[in-house]
């Protein structure tokens, strides 16, 4: 979804050039007049954040089951977020938001003047935010807290060191490491499989007339079938502690919240990039002087654009820093 | 058919030797499997009969060091085999559109096929003469005008919104009933585990023994617990009129009952691949006490091993490796390398590592537990015979 | 239509000829609003309030009537025509019930999955065999 | 837009005032630029019958190594890369845009009597869209074609070895050529309508259209975040759908078919669209229980949200959600049932005239009523337990899609053909290549319900011998189509330099495009000849004229009272 492609979709909407007094230049042909147009436009716009909120839809259905599911690693997790950095972020937020529905007012109001000062006002707020949103990024990627497999952090939230089980970077996915699928090695001793050690060797296993795959390869009768299942119901039936310091590492699979928080904040992100790249397009028509009361409509309906962006920030920032 | 049978007579004969015990228990499929949430696990098939010519195995101690693995094997014991899965019986079927049902709910689902197949022809048959008749009857032609017709009618509207209305309620209450009870396993159902890895399928039976195709008793009710290995699979039998797909990070489970015996088409339903449509096995439905007498060859087999051999396979079937290491580290429980022969303080005094202690935490760990480590390891009295802890002996023996 | 509007405020008769004009008290008032808003929301999160549903209940809450005031104020869906509400309101409609569908399932079988997989490790590096490929 | 000034239609002596919206402005350069909606729709049409005719070889590839267990032509890699790029492209490049973006584009405004849509740029740019997605398919052919099928489902999707990425991103951007497109018709169709045409006056073809766009634009951006997902999932390994690093994929299956079920209603919406028109039309009458046809199109479009969850029965779902998915899919059942009842009643007391667009109308309506039907197989619980992932599946989405939207786009191209480019194809052809369409299809598709039910599973490279008969009947039949199909593509292609010239109405259509000169000016109306809002499906004061060749209004004919109820 890229930006341009989104900022084409509104230019055309009320495009066309020329700056005539009873018809402002920018009504095209097609439209019966201005009105016809900015109405067009208007649902337009309305039908593309209505499509928005649908494409966010998905994402917040991922955090939402994820966090359902395993509440534990957001409680732990979310800690590594700056309350402070996300507080400054929407408030950053909504003063731009403030200042681009002012914009549209000063358009409405034929204030040249104070539309351009209301852009740039909201030019700078998007900017500060990318800024801010920079230095959070920067500062997970130095804690080694990113999403999936690269999730390996040297210290927990609250400072304390987290005891590396061993170096390999295979085994960081958290919990105690998993070992290997005892299928085809017995007790770590021998690689290929145990002739006949469960069952009749390879020539004589039942062989499914007709079927090439079951001699070629290893004999189905491998090892370990009915040990794989009780062994892990045993455990936890058992009560066994799975590890004794479980507690000081984090809970398996942490990576899946920050899968989720690069993924809400950074398709956020692009669509904040977005609209930077309006605005500096509607800074310099505004300059030019191609807004009026006659002829508003890239203003107004960028504006919307940018509520919406910070609506949907309004929903990521508690969701993601404020989980008690 | 009969060449099966020949198969199972000749081979059968040993079995019931002389070294079967009264205790093997009467209904022995019946006994759950390795169920999950610690309840007893049972033997499975095979009680504590042995194989009659197995003392021929034991002189492997006598030829020299028991830890040698590849010692040579005793040349008067032939290697077990299994019988050989004999052709397929469901190439033919009764019923034109299905494959032949084996089982009840199969039967509801033939029933609710050929209600669903019957509406359906009779509703397109109906549209199809309306469309003809119309277009033929009132086909353009000289002199011919559209007679006079209303533009909407409300309660011809009315009715063909309702009555198909209450079909479909009907049809989605007989197909949700069946759902149900493909969803809802009788509690003494006997469980089999399925792994599905890319392109192949491995029934793990609760003996430990391990097959490609899935062995079955017949009108027993049989409760398949199913994982995937990598990618999403799906096991589907046509016969029995059951699908469910295999997925990689959790168990789905699903159970039916055979009711007649044969050799049933089991295939790969999810596209996993290249060769998904080679990914497919075979259901062997065993005719009442067939299955017990394969499990108990399947056994047999699985037994037909030198000691440390076995016990180096129990170590790994039996879950001995998530607590007790072979190379030193302690975990859960101690490790077990190097221990035997040495004292170790246990909650009981101070005690030698020999057969007798190992024999006895095996059966009864809670009575001399080592000190440093806590009494949680479970009781494995009933789910190993003799020859099994005498493999797990030799192996630790082994193990220096 | 008038081409200079006066400045007094917004006033329901003299719309510019397209849109309706907010009023910099509306503006402002909203703006204020929504920064109480955060300020009380991220107070609110350091209360320990019992249950931590308890938590994300009033944060939900909160967000809520802040997106309503956007949604209102600076979106003027307050004096525009109710179509554009209509569509905005169905697509949070429909996000709900993709929301609440999937979690019902989800929910329903999660005790079937095994989270911390012990014993399992399967393939997620990419299947190399086919001919000199990089997963792009 | 439409003043109301009555004219009588001048014949079209000599060379008509305007030139035609296809010779204004010749050159490559200026069909590229072009903003005309008439010419994008002509481009999308070349577009989709090259896809269309490319998806065509690969299912007579697929069909012809089906045609004998074992391996004849590919191996099975091969197989599985042709069947997923037979998906992929007939899916996102073929029916998706087919009847909405190609002949929606070129009749709506026409039908609305509207000049152009409402945003043409945005309309290019789609059209942009729709060609960098097909590049990026073609990219994925070229280089080592995706064998995941056309749903990609995780986690084979994200570790298999051939080149995924460029099919998921070619899907992810054909996304919002769809999302752009139903943007574009949902505010031509609020904005543009002319005077007197309120809800209820518009052509039953609008409806049709008004419900897949509001299909397209709230459930398209679904499928963009999914494959987005999904593409940061193969190359970033973020874990959302991994089962190794936590991922759920059944999760992945649930953000797909949100959006995939309705993508079959966006497929099937517009083809239901314009067999009404064309249905009334060649009945000579008016359509039957207008309101019933048009309330059920909203219905399928809002429905068409609640049931995606019986793709997922067997997947792992839980038996909750399966018993509340089987519940709400027979919901479903019902409007579709509802129109097929309403076109039958149409026929009744009728002046049918059995031309080529009619053959396909009613080759739709007895297609669509199997596809149907074998849906409610689908819908109950445990008979789709056994039918899931079978040859039953293939044969009823084959049904729905090709037999019903595919043969719709076929209709409403023959119906549209003398408006689009003022000539007239050969009818003889048409009616025969219709006939023959409707046999090679039954002929391919009724065996694989017989294969389904046996237990022949999906996608399947090499099957058992028994299944083998089935087989061979069903790739006679898709060779018997896939000929007749060329050879109608080839009599409508041939009509252009051969064809005789189109008259204004050649059908005795009521609604508005059938004023427009054929092929219409740049502007769809000549500057002196505005068109008249006439009551639509009001047959009564429409003759056929020999002069003009085609059918004219009676003179004294009044335009549209308010408030006309057709």
């Amino acid at each position: 979804m890229s930006a341009s492609e989104h900022g084409h979709g509104h230019g055309d909407q009320a495009g066309g050039h020329g700056h005539g007094e009873p018809q402002s230049r920018f009504i095209q042909h097609h439209f019966d007049d201005g009105a016809h147009q900015f109405e067009s436009g208007k649902l337009g716009i309305w039908l593309f954040l209505g499509q928005e909120v649908l494409f966010f839809s998905a994402l917040f259905v991922a955090y939402i089951i994820y966090r359902h599911n395993h509440p534990e690693i957001f409680q732990y997790a979310h800690k590594y977020l700056d309350v402070k950095m996300g507080a400054i972020n929407t408030g950053v937020l909504i003063l731009s938001s403030l200042s681009a529905a002012w914009a549209v007012r000063a358009a409405q109001l034929n204030q040249q003047r104070l539309l351009v000062w209301c852009i740039v006002v909201t030019l700078l707020c998007a900017l500060g935010f990318l800024g801010i949103k920079y230095v959070e990024y920067s500062a997970k990627v130095h804690h080694h807290t990113l999403f999936g497999k690269r999730f390996a952090p040297t210290e927990a939230p609250d400072g304390t060191e987290i005891e590396q089980p061993d170096a390999t970077p295979g085994k960081t996915e958290g919990g105690a490491p998993a070992p290997k699928e005892p299928l085809n090695t017995v007790g770590g001793v021998k690689a290929q499989p145990v002739p006949g050690a469960a069952g009749p060797p390879p020539g004589s296993a039942p062989v499914v007339p007709g079927d090439p795959a079951a001699s070629k390869e290893e004999p189905a009768s491998a090892v370990s079938g009915v040990g794989v299942l009780p062994a892990i119901e045993a455990q936890k039936t058992a009560g066994a502690a799975i590890d004794t310091h479980a507690s000081a590492r984090p809970p398996p699979n942490t990576g899946m919240f920050f899968t989720i928080y690069f993924a809400m904040t950074g398709l956020h992100g692009i669509h904040v990039l977005g609209g930077v790249i309006v605005f500096i397009w509607l800074l310099i028509r505004s300059m030019k002087g191609h807004f009026g009361p006659k002829y508003y409509g890239p203003i107004d309906f960028a504006a919307l654009y940018w509520h919406l962006v910070d609506l949907i920030w309004i929903f990521l920032f508690p969701l993601l820093y404020l989980i008690a | 058919m009969l060449q099966y049978l020949l198969t199972f007579v000749v081979l059968a004969q040993p079995a019931s030797g002389p070294g079967a015990e009264a205790e093997k228990p009467a209904t022995s499929e019946a006994q759950p499997a390795d169920k999950a949430a610690g309840d007893k696990p049972a033997a499975g098939a095979a009680g504590e009969t042995k194989p009659g010519d197995d003392k021929a195995a034991a002189p492997a101690a006598a030829t020299g060091n028991p830890c040698d693995k590849n010692a040579p094997r005793p040349t008067n014991k032939p290697k077990k085999t299994l019988p050989p899965v004999g052709p397929r019986t469901d190439v033919q079927s009764e019923n034109y559109w299905m494959p032949v049902a084996n089982s009840d709910m199969a039967e509801h689902v033939d029933g609710l096929f050929i209600a669903i197949l019957a509406i359906s022809i009779f509703c397109f048959v109906g549209i199809t003469i309306a469309v003809v008749y119309f277009a033929w009857k009132y086909r353009s032609r000289p002199g011919h005008r559209a007679p006079e017709s209303s533009s909407h009618n409300d309660t011809l509207e009315i009715t063909w919104t309702i009555i198909p209305s209450i079909v479909c309620v009907i049809i989605f209450l007989l197909g949700w009933k069946g759902f149900v009870d493909l969803n809802t396993p009788p509690k003494h159902a006997y469980e089999i585990t399925i792994v599905a890895e890319k392109w192949k399928w491995s029934y793990k039976y609760p003996n430990g023994w391990v097959d490609e195709n899935l062995h079955v008793p017949v009108g027993e009710p049989v409760r398949l617990i199913m994982r995937s290995k990598d990618v999403l699979h799906s096991f589907w039998v046509p016969s029995f009129r059951v699908k469910q797909d295999v997925i990689p990070n959790r168990y789905t489970k699903i159970w039916f009952e055979a009711k007649y015996p044969g050799v049933y088409r089991q295939y790969c339903a999810e596209y996993c691949g290249d060769r998904h449509s080679f990914m497919k096995s075979l259901v062997v439905v065993h005719p009442p006490g067939g299955f017990k007498r394969y499990m108990e060859e399947a056994e047999a087999a699985l037994l037909d091993m030198p000691p440390v051999e076995l016990g180096e396979y129990l170590y790994a079937a039996r879950g001995c490796n998530q607590c007790h290491s072979v190379d030193g580290s302690a975990k859960t429980g101690p490790s077990w390398k190097g221990i035997f022969g040495e004292t170790h303080a246990t909650s009981a005094g101070q005690v030698k590592v020999d057969e007798n202690y190992i024999r006895e935490s095996i059966l009864d760990p809670t009575a001399k537990v080592r000190t440093g480590f806590n009494a949680v390891m479970p009781t494995f009295k009933g789910q190993l015979k003799d020859e099994q802890i005498d493999g797990l002996i030799t192996y630790i023996k082994c193990l220096k | 239509m008038s081409n200079h509007v006066h400045e007094s405020g917004y006033d329901d008769e003299t719309h510019s000829d397209m849109g309706h004009v907010a009023s910099k008290r509306v503006l402002l008032g909203t703006w204020g609003t929504l920064m109480v808003l955060t300020i009380v929301t991220v107070t609110a999160s350091k209360i320990d309030f019992g249950a931590a549903e308890l938590n994300l209940l009033i944060a939900m809450v909160i967000a809520v009537i802040k997106a309503t005031l956007v949604c209102l104020f600076f979106m003027h869906l307050k004096y525009d025509k109710l179509f554009h509400s209509v569509v905005f309101v169905s697509a949070i409609l429909l996000a709900t019930l993709f929301v609440t569908f999937a979690l019902m399932d989800s929910n329903q079988y999660q005790h079937d999955v095994y989270w911390q997989q012990r014993d399992f490790q399967p393939t997620t590096e990419v299947d190399k065999s086919y001919p000199a490929l990089q997963p792009y | 837009m439409a003043t109301a000034a009555t004219t009588t239609h001048s014949g079209s002596p000599g060379d008509p005032p305007e030139p035609s919206y296809l010779t204004v402005k010749r050159g490559f350069r200026n069909w590229i630029v072009t903003l005309d909606h008439k010419r994008i729709g002509v481009m999308y049409l070349i577009g989709i019958t090259t896809s269309f005719l490319l998806g065509g070889v690969f299912a007579l590839l697929v069909r012809t190594e089906l045609f004998l267990p074992g391996s004849q032509l590919v191996n099975e890699q091969q197989y599985n890369q042709l069947f997923t790029l037979h998906g992929a492209v007939m899916v996102f490049l073929v029916i998706i845009p087919g009847l909405p973006a190609a002949l929606g584009n070129f009749s709506l405004p026409i039908v609305l009597g509207a000049p152009d849509v409402a945003f043409p740029r945005l309309n290019l740019f789609s059209f942009y869209l729709w060609c960098t997605g097909a590049a990026l398919l073609l990219l994925s052919l070229i280089i080592n074609a995706a064998d995941t099928g056309w749903t990609f489902y995780t986690p084979y999707s994200t570790t298999t070895g051939t080149a995924v990425v460029p099919a998921v991103g070619g899907a992810f951007v054909l996304g919002f050529s769809s999302i752009f497109t139903g943007l574009n018709f949902i505010v031509t169709i609020h904005k543009f309508k002319p005077k007197g045409m309120g809800w209820f006056q518009m052509p039953l073809n609008l409806w049709g259209i008004y419900s897949t766009a509001l299909l397209q634009v709230l459930a398209t951006p679904v499928l963009g975040i999914t494959l987005l997902l999904l593409l940061v999932e193969r190359i970033g390994r973020i874990g959302i759908f991994d089962p190794a690093l936590g991922g759920d994929p059944v999760l992945f299956q649930h953000f797909f078919w949100f959006y995939s079920h309705p993508a079959v209603y966006i497929m099937i919406l517009p083809a239901m669209a314009v067999m009404s028109d064309l249905i009334t039309t060649f009945s000579h009458k008016h359509i039957f229980g207008y309101r019933f046809i048009a309330y059920s199109s909203i219905g399928l479009a809002s429905l068409s949200f609640l049931v995606w969850g019986h793709h997922m029965f067997v997947s792992g779902q839980s038996r909750l959600a399966g018993m509340v998915f089987s519940a709400l899919t027979f919901t479903v059942a019902i409007p579709s049932a509802i129109k097929v009842f309403n076109w039958v009643a149409t026929l009744y007391k009728a002046d049918i005239r059995l031309q080529t667009p009619m053959l396909y109308a009613l080759a739709f309506i007895l297609l669509f009523t199997i596809g149907g039907l074998t849906g409610v197989f689908l819908g109950a619980l445990n008979v789709d337990v056994h039918l899931h992932d079978s040859y039953f599946v293939v044969a009823h989405f084959h049904y729905v899609m090709m037999g019903s939207a595919l043969i719709a786009f076929l209709g409403a191209l023959h119906y549209w053909w003398p408006k689009m480019f003022g000539r007239m194809f050969n009818e003889r052809v048409g009616q025969v290549c219709a006939i023959l369409i409707f046999i090679g299809f039954n002929t391919t598709f009724l065996p694989q319900f017989v294969l389904g039910s046996r237990g022949m599973a999906r996608r399947y490279f090499d099957y058992d011998p028994e299944f083998t008969s089935f087989h061979q009947v069903s790739t006679v039949g898709a060779f018997l189509m896939g000929i007749t199909l060329v050879v109608s593509f080839g009599n409508l292609v041939y009509s252009l330099f051969r064809g005789k010239r189109a008259p204004r109405n050649p059908w005795g259509g009521s609604t508005m495009e059938w004023q427009a000169p054929s092929p219409p000016p740049l502007y769809n109306f000549y500057a002196h000849e505005q068109p008249v809002l006439y009551p639509i499906y009001d047959y009564s004061d429409l003759y056929w004229d020999e002069t003009e060749g085609g059918y004219v209004r009676r003179p004294g004919a009044k335009p549209e009272a308010e408030g006309y109820e057709p």
